[in-house]
């Protein structure tokens, strides 16, 4: 343990599934308000009061999906593959349940962006898809998510499948880099820039705002799920310690 | 507001059928992930409670 | 019980004995069927006569099609040759024996994968010019071709056999290692069929090779210990 | 020789929900042979892949020569030979073939001893046949053959007898002692009654299955 | 024992129920690993994904590639999970138990075909939208699609099905199996990848799906007579 | 009964050159058990494959009730049960499963006797837990549920009793006993020593290997 002093001491205790299972409890409540405040106040917003673009008209509202469900498709991402370092290292078992449990949530929201995506294409660019650097890239993370949710439900024993995924996070990590450069020169080479995407306008205020508000919404939305999904993991990984019996017993 | 009616607000001035079905799908989706974990903690309880009760009498 | 002069040294030796030895190990198994060391070559052979069939025989769009159909056959080709790799040995226990063994296991799995690449990606490499005259890739893309192939199918193989070790343990991995593997794959493809189509049109093509260098040494350098990792996790359960 | 080759203690074990054993403590000295007793499912295999590091599924603590066992892996897998349920010899490949690789995995073994040690389990006359030709006695033979190259002081062996002959297994038992008086020690696995009169020890793991609570 | 009143037609119930049982017991060994079934769409969607990036990425070029691709994707995907139909029954020697079962052999062997199918070819077919949106295949395609689809992928899977059981008994048939069965599957492609031409193009496509229903005909009357006869030969060696 | 249930006659076999065994001549009566033996190698896997028509790498012949056996295919596959040296398990499914799927094979088995047979071998508690969770021995065991089910007079065994452990043989062997009590038929090889008192013929192949010449 010598070596490890350097760490602060709630490293150890985030190792407890149980002192977890109660903070987790205790900000859940929160962050759900939170989810429902923001997710709610975003969505009229940026659908009632939001100006209409003056190229894409209204169907420019679909930012308010797109963008942030991409931001978090692949934050999720980064965030499992930090977890599966963790995991690997330490051998800490929270780890490996965040990674399990990021990566549904990840999954979805990657579809989420996709779909959202190719509904906005087929009126601005008359096509339901189109081979972008941007949308390659999101197809493969989705690919990436689909590989390590595959894996872990095909490994039966738990740590093996955990470890297993940490593994192929970490790999999938280290191509991400270079999917996406390969990606983008890939496009550029061979095609005119005839539908790139927007790169960040000057938008209003009016437009933005409205943006920032439903990204950090999905975030307390990211972080909602996933913890219900982390408690749900740590009962019935701990099935077997008195706590969970207590815990069981009590409800 | 960008809107004057009801109808033009359902309409979103020709793309309706776009900005609703994506904002659909984004309801479904996140409704689907916050309503599965707790539909699938509520079975694990069960069933963890149904053990516990097993084990006791045997 | 033999220690030797120099352990340092005599650890250098016995790990590079080890890896002669696996090397042999695997061309034999490999030699003793003759047709597993046809097939890959034979697979790449079909999947690039069934585009002609498929999509269109006219010369002047196949030459089009011609750098992309080679790559991405050269890609299935090796994919499917991938699950074999550590199966054999899980089913047999060889590959329990091989994780008990004191030597380094990364040096076990590096001379797996260098056969597994001389018997298909450098075969593919040696086959390619044939697929080239069949699909009507001009001759200027040829050097680019063969290059390409050269420098790109050694990632392949290192990449793939990560996924290969991840699956090991399971039943039928063989459809799960193409979705563990097949986004890997990807940069490889861009630049590998981007170099032989810089070559027809005559542009340089020194980047692409450049690059599919880079991915190399990376895979070089982190797939050994992935696989060895990935193989204990496997097993472990 | 105070010390004991291999320490278990507190060594705790389930699987899906049921213990297999818990407070398992047991040494094994020099010149010792153990036999892991019990009936089918109640765990001897597990217990054998956990001793050797295939395992990683239990709690307590494995000490060899007085260190743990993680922490001395590569020297501890110098002085360990396994013999799993699963015999690892390469159908397509001859029985010495697949002895040299065995050879090249363990540095300590001499290359030359191969075809001796291929006499002795009686399969002389079939050094150059591919083993898919060879029966399933015959099979097991070509790993048993380790044996008698090993020069590694603790053997694991998990049911070695299976499908050898009565003349094949009772020359194994002769070789099992002979080991143990040369000072080194073996644990195994075996639902045959083992025909050796001398230091062997018995481990019921039946009795060990602690309630599942 | 159990002679009945009328042994003929118990025989036929039992074997119906042999029928059931074995469609059942594939299902379950599907449905018990979910990846597995999704694996196939998933690989299917990937190699489609392929082209594109290793071509070219341009909507008008993807089109005329479409319908060829597609299929080809379809005949992979089918091909690769076609090792696998007997390969596990022969390991763990259910396959013995098969051949030895009194019932006819080719009841259980046309029950395994389909349940492979559904998993498959059946599923290849309500995925083709998708791929076909994602390949700019013109919308007036998409009914030929999908029936040449339906019509050709049972016939892949049953002659699929005669190279797995030529090939359980070796190691390693992965690649063999390809080898045998790839220039069976060229009528089948050919046929099926002009039929989406031709709806493309507004031709009548009643024709090429005529010779389709033809081949599957022939191949359900055939195959699984020689399927049954193959396992036999594999196993008595 | 005057009539054998099997006779084979002038059976010979060679594989490799290398003749297994020839001039192999006997007759199986009802109420009959007959253990094959021989050393590892010895053919006995290969004359039970040939006997039960997985194998037709054979001169000679064999009958089933006086007609040569390739004639009365099914009616001899629906009166004869082989185990293997394989269980023919599979490993996702559960051994209830494994069983009804193995019920559906043999028409005159009946599904209901199933939880029966499975308690019988020792693996109540286990029905819904999917094989690959098994034990080595437990794998076997679902297999040889098989002969608490089965009504065929002739039963084909290789080595049925790898892998499990004593009390288990010793049920098996009861179970042996009785079914030639009721009339049954066994053949089966056995490097274990059968501690069945009865009617237990030995055909011993070590002597019946012609010269290789
Ligand atoms: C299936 C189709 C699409 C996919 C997969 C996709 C994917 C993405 C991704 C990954 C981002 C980056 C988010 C970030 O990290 O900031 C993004 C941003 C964006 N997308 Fe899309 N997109 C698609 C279609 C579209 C379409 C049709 C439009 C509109 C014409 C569009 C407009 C934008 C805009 C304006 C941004 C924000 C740019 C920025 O913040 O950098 N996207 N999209
Ligand atoms: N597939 C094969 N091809 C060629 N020869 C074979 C094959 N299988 C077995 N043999 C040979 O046939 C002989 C008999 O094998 P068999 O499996 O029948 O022996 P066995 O008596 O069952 O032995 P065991 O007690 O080890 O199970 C062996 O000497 C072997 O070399
Ligand atoms: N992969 C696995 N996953 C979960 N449980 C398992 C697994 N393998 C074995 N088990 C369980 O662990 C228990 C012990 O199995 P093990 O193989 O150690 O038994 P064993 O004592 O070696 O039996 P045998 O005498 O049959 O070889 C069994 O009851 C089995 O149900
Ligand atoms: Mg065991
Ligand atoms: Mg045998």
């Amino acid at each position: 343990m010598a070596d490890k002093k350097w760490l602060p001491r709630w490293f150890f205790q985030l190792a407890s599934p149980r002192w977890c299972y109660q903070i987790t409890g205790r900000l859940l409540p929160w962050f759900l308000l939170a989810t429902l405040i923001l997710l709610a106040g975003g969505t009229v917003w940026s659908l009632l009061f939001a100006p209409a673009d003056y190229q894409q008209g209204n169907s420019f509202r679909i930012i308010y999906l797109h963008v942030p469900s991409a931001i978090l498709a692949q934050s999720a991402y980064m965030l499992m593959a930090v977890a599966g370092a963790i995991g690997l290292i330490w051998k800490m078992k929270m780890a490996d349940m965040v990674l399990k449990s990021a990566a549904p949530i990840g999954a979805s929201m990657a579809v989420l962006a996709l779909a959202t995506g190719a509904i906005w294409g087929k009126p601005t660019w008359g096509s339901w898809w189109v081979w972008d650097a941007r949308l390659t890239s999101m197809l493969i993370l989705l690919f990436l998510y689909l590989g390590i949710m595959a894996l872990n439900s095909a490994i039966e024993n738990e740590s093996t499948a955990a470890q297993a995924s940490a593994v192929l996070a970490l790999v999938g990590v280290v191509n991400i880099p270079i999917i996406k450069y390969s990606v983008e020169w890939w496009n550029t080479l061979h095609q005119p820039a005839t539908f790139k995407l927007t790169e960040k306008p000057a938008m209003p205020p009016d437009m933005w705002l409205p943006l920032l508000v439903m990204v950090i919404g999905f975030y307390c939305f990211f972080a909602v799920s996933l913890m219900q999904r982390l408690r749900n993991e740590i009962i019935w990984r701990e099935r077997r310690a008195s706590w969970v019996r207590e815990l069981l017993n009590k409800q | 507001m960008s809107f004057n009616s009801v109808s033009e607000f359902l309409a979103m001035g020709g793309h309706g059928l776009y900005v609703w079905l994506s904002y659909g799908l984004g309801a479904g989706v996140i409704v689907a992930n916050l309503i599965l974990p707790k539909l699938s903690r509520n079975r694990l309880l069960a069933e963890q409670k149904r053990r516990l009760r097993r084990e006791e009498t045997a | 019980m033999s220690t030797g002069t120099n352990p340092e040294n005599m650890q250098k030796v016995s790990a590079l004995a080890l890896f002669m030895a696996t090397m042999r190990r695997e061309f034999l198994l490999s030699f003793r069927r003759k047709s597993d060391l046809a097939n890959p070559l034979i697979f790449f052979l079909m999947v690039a006569t069934l585009f002609p069939l498929g999509v269109s025989p006219e010369p002047g769009f196949l030459a089009q099609l011609a750098p992309g159909v080679v790559w991405v056959a050269a890609l299935l080709a090796t994919l499917l040759s991938m699950d074999a790799l550590f199966r054999s040995d899980y089913e047999d226990g060889s590959l329990e024996q091989l994780l008990l063994s004191p030597q380094p296991l990364f040096v076990a799995v590096l001379a797996k994968v260098s056969a597994h690449w001389c018997m298909t990606g450098l075969a593919l490499t040696v086959m390619a010019p044939l697929l080239a005259v069949m699909l009507f890739l001009p001759a200027e893309g040829m050097p680019g071709l063969m290059l390409s192939l050269l420098l790109g199918t050694p990632t392949l193989s290192l990449v793939g056999a990560i996924g290969a070790a991840l699956t090991v343990g399971l039943k039928k991995g063989g459809v799960l290692i193409s979705l563990l593997v097949l986004p890997l794959y990807i940069p490889v493809l861009i630049f590998g069929s981007s170099a032989v189509q810089a070559a027809v049109t005559g542009l340089p093509l020194g980047g692409y090779l450049a690059l599919l260098g880079a991915l190399l040494a990376l895979a070089l350098a982190l797939a050994p210990l992935a696989i060895a990792a990935a193989l204990r996790i496997s097993i472990s359960s | 020789m105070s010390e004991p080759l291999l320490k278990v203690s507190q060594l705790y074990c389930e699987r899906d929900d049921r213990v297999l054993f818990s407070h398992l403590d047991f040494a094994l000295s020099a010149g010792e042979i153990v036999q892991i007793e019990g009936q089918n499912g109640s765990g001897k295999t597990t217990l054998l892949r956990i001793l050797c590091g295939l395992s990683r599924n239990y709690e307590g603590e494995i000490l060899w020569r007085g260190e743990p066992v993680q922490d001395v892996r590569e020297q501890f897998c110098r002085e360990m030979l396994y013999f799993g349920h699963q015999a690892g010899v390469k159908a397509v490949l001859t029985p010495e073939e697949n002895l040299r690789w065995y050879a090249a995995l363990q540095p300590n073994i001499a290359v030359a001893d191969i075809q001796a040690a291929l006499e002795r389990v009686g399969l002389r006359g079939y050094e150059d046949v591919p083993c898919h030709s060879l029966s399933a006695g015959q099979n097991r033979r070509v790993s048993l053959a380790r044996l008698y190259l090993s020069r590694a002081p603790l053997w694991i062996l998990d049911e070695p007898f299976t499908a050898i002959d009565k003349q094949g297994v009772a020359a194994k038992e002769k070789l099992l002692l002979e080991h143990a008086r040369r000072g080194g020690s073996v644990i195994l696995t075996t639902h045959h009654e083992l025909g050796i009169e001398g230091p062997v020890r018995k481990i019921n793991l039946d009795q060990l299955a602690g309630t599942s609570a």
